[in-house]
């Protein structure tokens, strides 16, 4: 049963304040790659609740990633639209439904079954995207306009402002947060943990368990799709690799690394595992042997992840053992 | 996006060219004095692994090359590189490219072979509002939706080869052609400008074929040109493609039965590979090493002494490159931040080329002449100029 | 309305060649205790999974008051009021006793769209998590891990779990299995009590166990019906004392 | 367009098919008795391209590539499975996929650095290069021909061992039941050793004789893994007679995805895999 322990909360009371001061004084560069982090973020706390919390392995999240990419991709390059109030809700719709397909096709089967097949329709959207010409094709869509919040003639929102872009991201990054442990806490996040240890048992005591993973997977590939919306928005531009195996790959090491079934573990995957590549790919070349052996390593000795570390660490130094702590009340 | 399954940035820092390294400036600058007796820090954002590698390769080592030959500095400054690997991978290209501006402090970019990745500098270069020289990618839209004082190109665009070669088909008396490409936007602008010019000169086009890109499996769509028998087929590809496509297109049979038609892209650089599978091939090209003027034939020794390779249509690109910013860099004496005057000097330079003479059209890109080519002895021999004097119609260009 | 609630009709299931049940036709009379007794491989535990919806049978039928569940999956099974409890342990080690109850309490609530209010403010779902651990004797235990529990106590909380759903039949796979002289006696117990309100079917190993709770006894072996009728008539039956409780009291 | 076309492009999908079945059978035996879900099976095929284009420039034929890439392959499979994927068995499938995605990035970056990111191309042996010609201008190039016979001996010969050899029952019952192998007193460890070098070897050699039609480029194990898996997912897991089924449908559909829905031909096989699903999710050979 998830709880959210005392040393997380610490730390991300500490993440959320440096955050929410960096760019006071931080430089452009950092502001822009501290963005992105919170954007894959975002991403990768959407996938834990579906390996960390529900038990389904989804090797296919990025297709929920890039879906809503494309479709603010769409509005301001095809239909001229930058109005957030309609591309927002739209990227999440368009994520959602695709969530609500592939889902529903793919929770008919389990175990390596479910691997493979969400992997394969990631895929099967990925083709799509690099097949049609209408799409952009393998190079995708750049755009000069991003989404904008205008009540009658004044902008209340620009998000092609970096700061601004920031700040939003870093609120929405906040609200998920929130709301994913809302959901936890709620008799559906306790059904769906309850799926995750023993879905024959839960099958038995009268749950849907279909029901149940299918609207995990809604609620993941909305989420996704909330950071696909970002991500678009934050690059202005597309293209069919955002929802490539490879991007589901990465966002899994993520959540692995981190420490999957915390929420603050995805988080820290992709902070840590960023700022690796932003600076280890300068220095060497073949700097993806590291991460390779680096990956196969938190397997081996690390597979509670960072966040995994942290608890044990605070732990021991807690002065006296928790009598009965770790228990739910 | 992809940054961890593919490297990604690559830099290293490079000390300019030796040559003038010791000589001290003299002039007395105007403004931003310390800008300006500092080094200019040019950064190269170009594919130094994968398909295009070696084009990246002859673009920066041309361009080392001139530099070398105006004396080792830009408008008095010496000059520092910054080079990063694009790997050609577009999802890549406006964080590698932001990452030159904002982290390396780079003062002008030069790059690069993909369109894809180039389009994505040219939005950073907007934003961000530093001088980009495009030495290669022909996407339209850089020097059409894309179009900016401060963004050039010395290429060619898409449109151009392919338009160049409509004309001449039709008077080599093919009425009917097969397309073939790859499904990407340089693949449909370059056929696109052929169809234009081919079918406004009453040619038809019987089927467009697409293929996934970079996919080089063509027996399928070889089997159904077979099918189809037309007077010509009409191509385009290049690199590692190009080869794959001109062998299997041999080995099917075809050679020989229906004239291969295409972009000089397919048989420039690679002729040595394919050997006699090439032999027939007419192509566009705004350039070939054969091309008889004093420019070139100093440039292609010099090349060939440099690096021991042959020189081809992107060294003379990144050489262009070079010269380019060598002379807009000297009328503002190396003050790369005075914008109009520098920008206003580079749109009229004529850029003596190996290529021949060329000029700049009004949205920054070449007016140049295209050859028409045939292979021979496993050269491209220079048949004519297929179109004099070649503009591109700059397409959603607000500079026009 | 028949005396019977639950009734099964040639009912049949097989595993490739195998006949795990053949052709039973059986009723459970509403308000007593009965007992499927049989040697190891007899077919019992997967009855108890026909009936409870766990596996879907090859051919025949079963009816449970007036619906008919032959192919109803096991959820749906679960919400007409059939409760069951495993023969291996299978609850939710990483959870306390309470949790536990309180998860198989929350499935009576009516859909899955309950995102909002935190699951502990619910109640009458907490209430009846309570009445499952203090029926099943485990209040004392209630904010333990199950993990951390004898395996005595597990099996009291397996039980905890079903009554926690509120069902009115009442199908448990050996709940005596494994358990020391002292905590059967504890669990014996408890099915007299809950005899008094559920209709029961147990299968069980032991045979004092099962004398001692249960009215009617139905006798399997090979996946077949051998024997049914109340503990005298099967004590009294050649048959059964042949091929099961001769053998079996042999053996002891 | 007449039939001969349609003929003709029938071999183009059987060919790939064959291809794609030495690859797909090696992933699904690997999933069926080992239950390792292996992502970097495609980066022996991607492996096999590359040794076969650096032996045959070094020995300057490429039958002679090909002999001595098939040991080393082997080899290679040997070492993995001893030194990496024995520490998967017991693990969860989470991991299982996260370490062989490690894997993918050594391989890759090993090839980078052994021998480069360039694409290379390997030439077709002189007495292979000829053509068929079947009608007027068409012509069938032998290599492919050659391509689909090697293949076909080889999954004929797989089908032998499979049904008639000791290893072949010990497979077998693998696939079916993992503890029955135990109970039948057999050495677990060597039999997964064997299947898992077993498969890595086809993957290879998979590559190697594909080499001089595909061009050897970085991608081609990607590629090939993700197209594969939708083999083993059509086929059905465990079941090597499912594998070539799917090999072939999935063969077939590409090529002729490509023919009639020239711009939507990368949709086609994941279409067919949709349907299947829809149709027996367990695939069409695979136990429920």
């Amino acid at each position: 049963m998830y709880v959210l322990s005392r040393p997380a909360l610490v730390l991300l009371l500490m993440m959320a304040i440096g955050l929410g001061f960096y760019p006071l004084v931080g430089d452009s560069y950092y502001i822009r790659l501290l963005t992105k982090i919170m954007v894959l973020g975002l991403f990768a706390m959407s996938l834990d609740l579906l390996i960390g919390f529900t038990g389904l392995i989804s090797l296919g999240h990025a297709a929920f990633f890039g879906v809503a990419s494309y479709a603010v991709a769409w509005y301001i390059v095809k239909a001229g639209v930058t109005s957030l109030l309609l591309i927002l809700p739209t990227a999440i719709g368009a994520s959602a439904a695709c969530a609500l397909v592939i889902g529903w096709l793919s929770i008919r089967t389990a175990g390596i079954y479910f691997i493979m097949i969400t992997l394969a329709f990631a895929q099967m959207l990925h083709a799509f995207f690099k097949d049609q010409k209408y799409w952009g094709g393998t190079d995708g869509f750049n755009f000069y306009d991003k989404p904008q919040l205008v009540f009658g003639d004044t902008v209340l929102l620009d998000l092609s402002n970096r700061l601004t872009l920031y700040y939003f991201t870093f609120a929405i990054l906040v609200s998920a947060f929130v709301f994913l442990i809302v959901l936890l806490r709620s008799p559906f996040g306790r059904a769906i943990q309850g799926v995750k240890v023993n879905e024959g048992r839960m099958r038995a005591m009268g749950y849907n368990i279909r029901h149940l993973k299918l609207i995990s997977f809604i609620i993941a590939g909305s989420l996704a799709g909330v950071a696909g919306f970002l991500e678009a928005t934050r690059t202005a531009y597309v293209n069919p690799e955002l929802m490539s195996w490879h991007m589901s790959g990465n966002v899994m090491i993520m959540v692995i690394l981190g420490g999957m079934g915390t929420l603050y573990g995805p988080l820290l995957g992709a902070l840590a595992l960023t700022l690796l590549g932003d600076n280890i790919s300068s220095m060497w070349d073949h700097w993806l042997l590291i991460m390779g052996a680096f990956v196969i390593a938190v397997v081996m000795f690390l597979p509670e992840g960072i966040a995994g570390l942290i608890e044990k660490t605070a732990n021991r130094f807690k002065r006296k053992p928790p009598p009965k702590e770790e228990t739910e009340p | 996006m992809t940054f961890l399954t593919t490297p990604v940035s690559r830099r290293r820092l490079l000390a300019g060219t030796a040559a003038g390294a010791a000589a001290v400036s003299t002039f007395t600058p105007t403004r931003f004095a310390i800008g300006q007796t500092a080094k200019l820090k040019i950064g190269l954002m170009l594919p130094y692994s994968g398909t295009y590698a070696s084009l990246g390769n002859n673009i920066t080592d041309a361009f080392k090359l001139r530099l070398a030959e105006v004396g080792g500095k830009l408008g008095g400054r010496e000059v520092e590189f910054v080079q990063l690997d694009d790997e050609s991978a577009p999802p890549k290209g406006k964080d590698n490219a932001a990452r030159l501006v904002t982290k390396d402090k780079v003062d002008v970019l030069v790059g690069t072979v993909h369109s894809g990745v180039a389009m994505g500098m040219a939005a950073v270069a907007r934003e961000e509002n530093v001088l980009l020289v495009v030495p290669n990618a022909g996407a339209g839209d850089i020097t059409g939706k894309m179009c900016a004082p401060n963004i050039f190109r010395t290429s060619f665009s898409n449109w151009q080869p392919g338009y160049a070669c409509g004309p001449a088909m039709m008077k080599d008396g093919k009425k009917n052609v097969v397309t073939m490409t790859w499904n990407y936007p340089a693949g449909h602008e370059q056929i696109g400008g052929f169809k234009e010019s081919y079918t406004a000169a009453g040619g038809k086009v019987v089927k467009e074929i697409l293929l996934d890109f970079p996919k080089v499996e063509f027996q399928t769509y070889l089997t159904e040109i077979a099918a189809l028998k037309p007077d010509a087929v009409f191509v385009f590809f290049s690199g590692d493609g190009a080869v794959k496509f001109i062998k299997d297109y041999a080995g099917a049979g075809l050679k020989g039965k229906i004239p291969l038609y295409a972009t000089g892209f397919l048989t420039d650089g690679v002729l040595q590979a394919v050997g006699n599978d090439a032999e027939g091939i007419r192509n566009t090209l705004h350039y070939a090493d054969s091309l008889d003027n004093p420019v070139n034939k100093k440039f292609v020794a010099a090349f060939k002494a440099m690096t021991k390779r042959d020189a081809d249509v992107f060294a003379v690109q990144g050489y262009d490159t070079c010269s380019l910013l060598a002379t807009g860099l000297e009328a503002v004496k190396g003050d790369i931040k005075a914008g109009a005057t520098l920008y206003s000097t580079m749109r009229n330079t004529i850029v003596d080329s190996p290529r021949g003479k060329f000029t700049f059209s009004a949205s920054h890109n070449p007016v140049q002449d295209f050859y028409m080519r045939e292979v021979r002895g496993g050269r491209d021999v220079v048949l004519g100029v297929a179109v004099k004097a070649l503009a591109d119609p700059a397409k959603g260009c607000t500079m026009v | 309305m028949s005396g019977f609630i639950l009734e099964t009709q040639n009912l049949s299931r097989h595993f490739g060649a195998l006949m795990a049940v053949d052709d039973v036709t059986l009723s459970f009379e509403r308000g007593l205790v009965h007992a499927v007794l049989g040697p190891n491989g007899a077919g019992k535990t997967t009855l108890i999974n026909l009936l409870s919806g766990e596996i879907l049978p090859s051919s025949g039928s079963i009816r449970f008051k007036d619906y008919d569940i032959t192919s109803l999956p096991a959820n749906e099974v679960s919400h007409l009021g059939i409760g069951r409890s495993f023969q291996k342990t299978n609850i939710f080690p990483n959870f306390t006793c309470f949790e536990n109850c309180r998860l198989a309490a929350q499935s009576r609530m009516k859909g899955v769209f309950h995102f909002f209010k935190p699951a502990l403010s619910y109640k009458r779902i907490n209430e009846l998590a309570e009445k499952g651990l203090e029926m099943c004797g485990l209040t004392k235990r209630r904010d333990t891990l199950a993990q951390a529990m004898s395996y005595g106590e597990q099996r009291q909380l397996e039980i905890g779990m079903m009554l926690a759903t509120e069902p009115e039949l009442l199908l448990l796979d050996e709940p005596l299995a494994g358990m020391g002289a002292e905590e059967s006696l504890k669990v014996i117990e408890l099915l007299r009590k809950l005899a008094k309100e559920h209709t029961l079917i147990l299968i069980e190993h032991d045979m004092d166990a099962v004398f001692a709770v249960a009215d009617r006894l139905a006798v399997m072996v090979n996946g077949r019906l051998l024997e049914t009728g109340t503990v005298a008539e099967v004590r009294a039956s050649k048959a059964v004392q042949e091929a099961y409780l001769g053998s079996d009291e042999e053996g002891h | 367009m007449d039939i001969s076309y349609y003929l003709i492009q029938a071999l183009n999908g059987i060919q790939y098919g064959f291809l794609l079945f030495l690859v797909a059978s090696g992933l699904t035996l690997i999933f069926g008795i080992m239950g390792i879900i292996n992502l970097a099976h495609g980066s022996f095929f991607m492996i096999g391209a590359y040794l076969c284009w650096w032996l045959t420039s070094l020995t300057g034929n490429l039958f002679l590539g090909i002999l001595a890439g098939i040991p080393l392959a082997v080899a290679l499979g040997l070492l993995i499975e001893r030194f990496g994927i024995v520490h998967l068995y017991t693990r969860d499938h989470l991991y299982q996929v996260l370490f062989t995605y490690g894997l993918i990035l050594i391989f890759g970056e090993m090839r980078s650095i052994l021998w480069g990111n360039e694409v290379q191309s390997v030439q077709i042996p002189e007495i292979l290069s000829a053509a068929i010609p079947l009608t007027d201008v068409q012509s069938y190039p032998v290599y492919r021909l050659f391509i689909s016979l090697v293949c076909m001996a080889l999954a004929a010969m797989l089908y032998l061992v499979v049904q008639r050899t000791r290893l072949g029952m010990t497979i077998r019952a693998g696939a079916s039941n993992r503890e029955m192998v135990q109970a039948l007193g057999l050495d677990i460890a060597k039999l997964f050793a064997i299947v898992f070098a077993l498969g890595a070897a086809l993957a290879a050699f998979a590559g190697m004789v594909a080499a001089p039609v595909q061009s050897v480029f970085p991608g081609m194990g990607d590629e090939i893994l993700i197209v594969s898996l939708v083999v083993v997912v059509v086929g059905g897991v465990g079941s090597i007679k499912g594998a070539f089924l799917g090999a072939m449908l999935i063969g077939l559909a590409d090529t002729f995805g490509a023919v009639f829905l020239p711009h939507g031909a990368g949709t086609v096989i994941y279409t067919v895999m949709a349907i299947v699903l829809l149709w027996r999710p367990q695939g069409l050979f695979g136990r429920t």
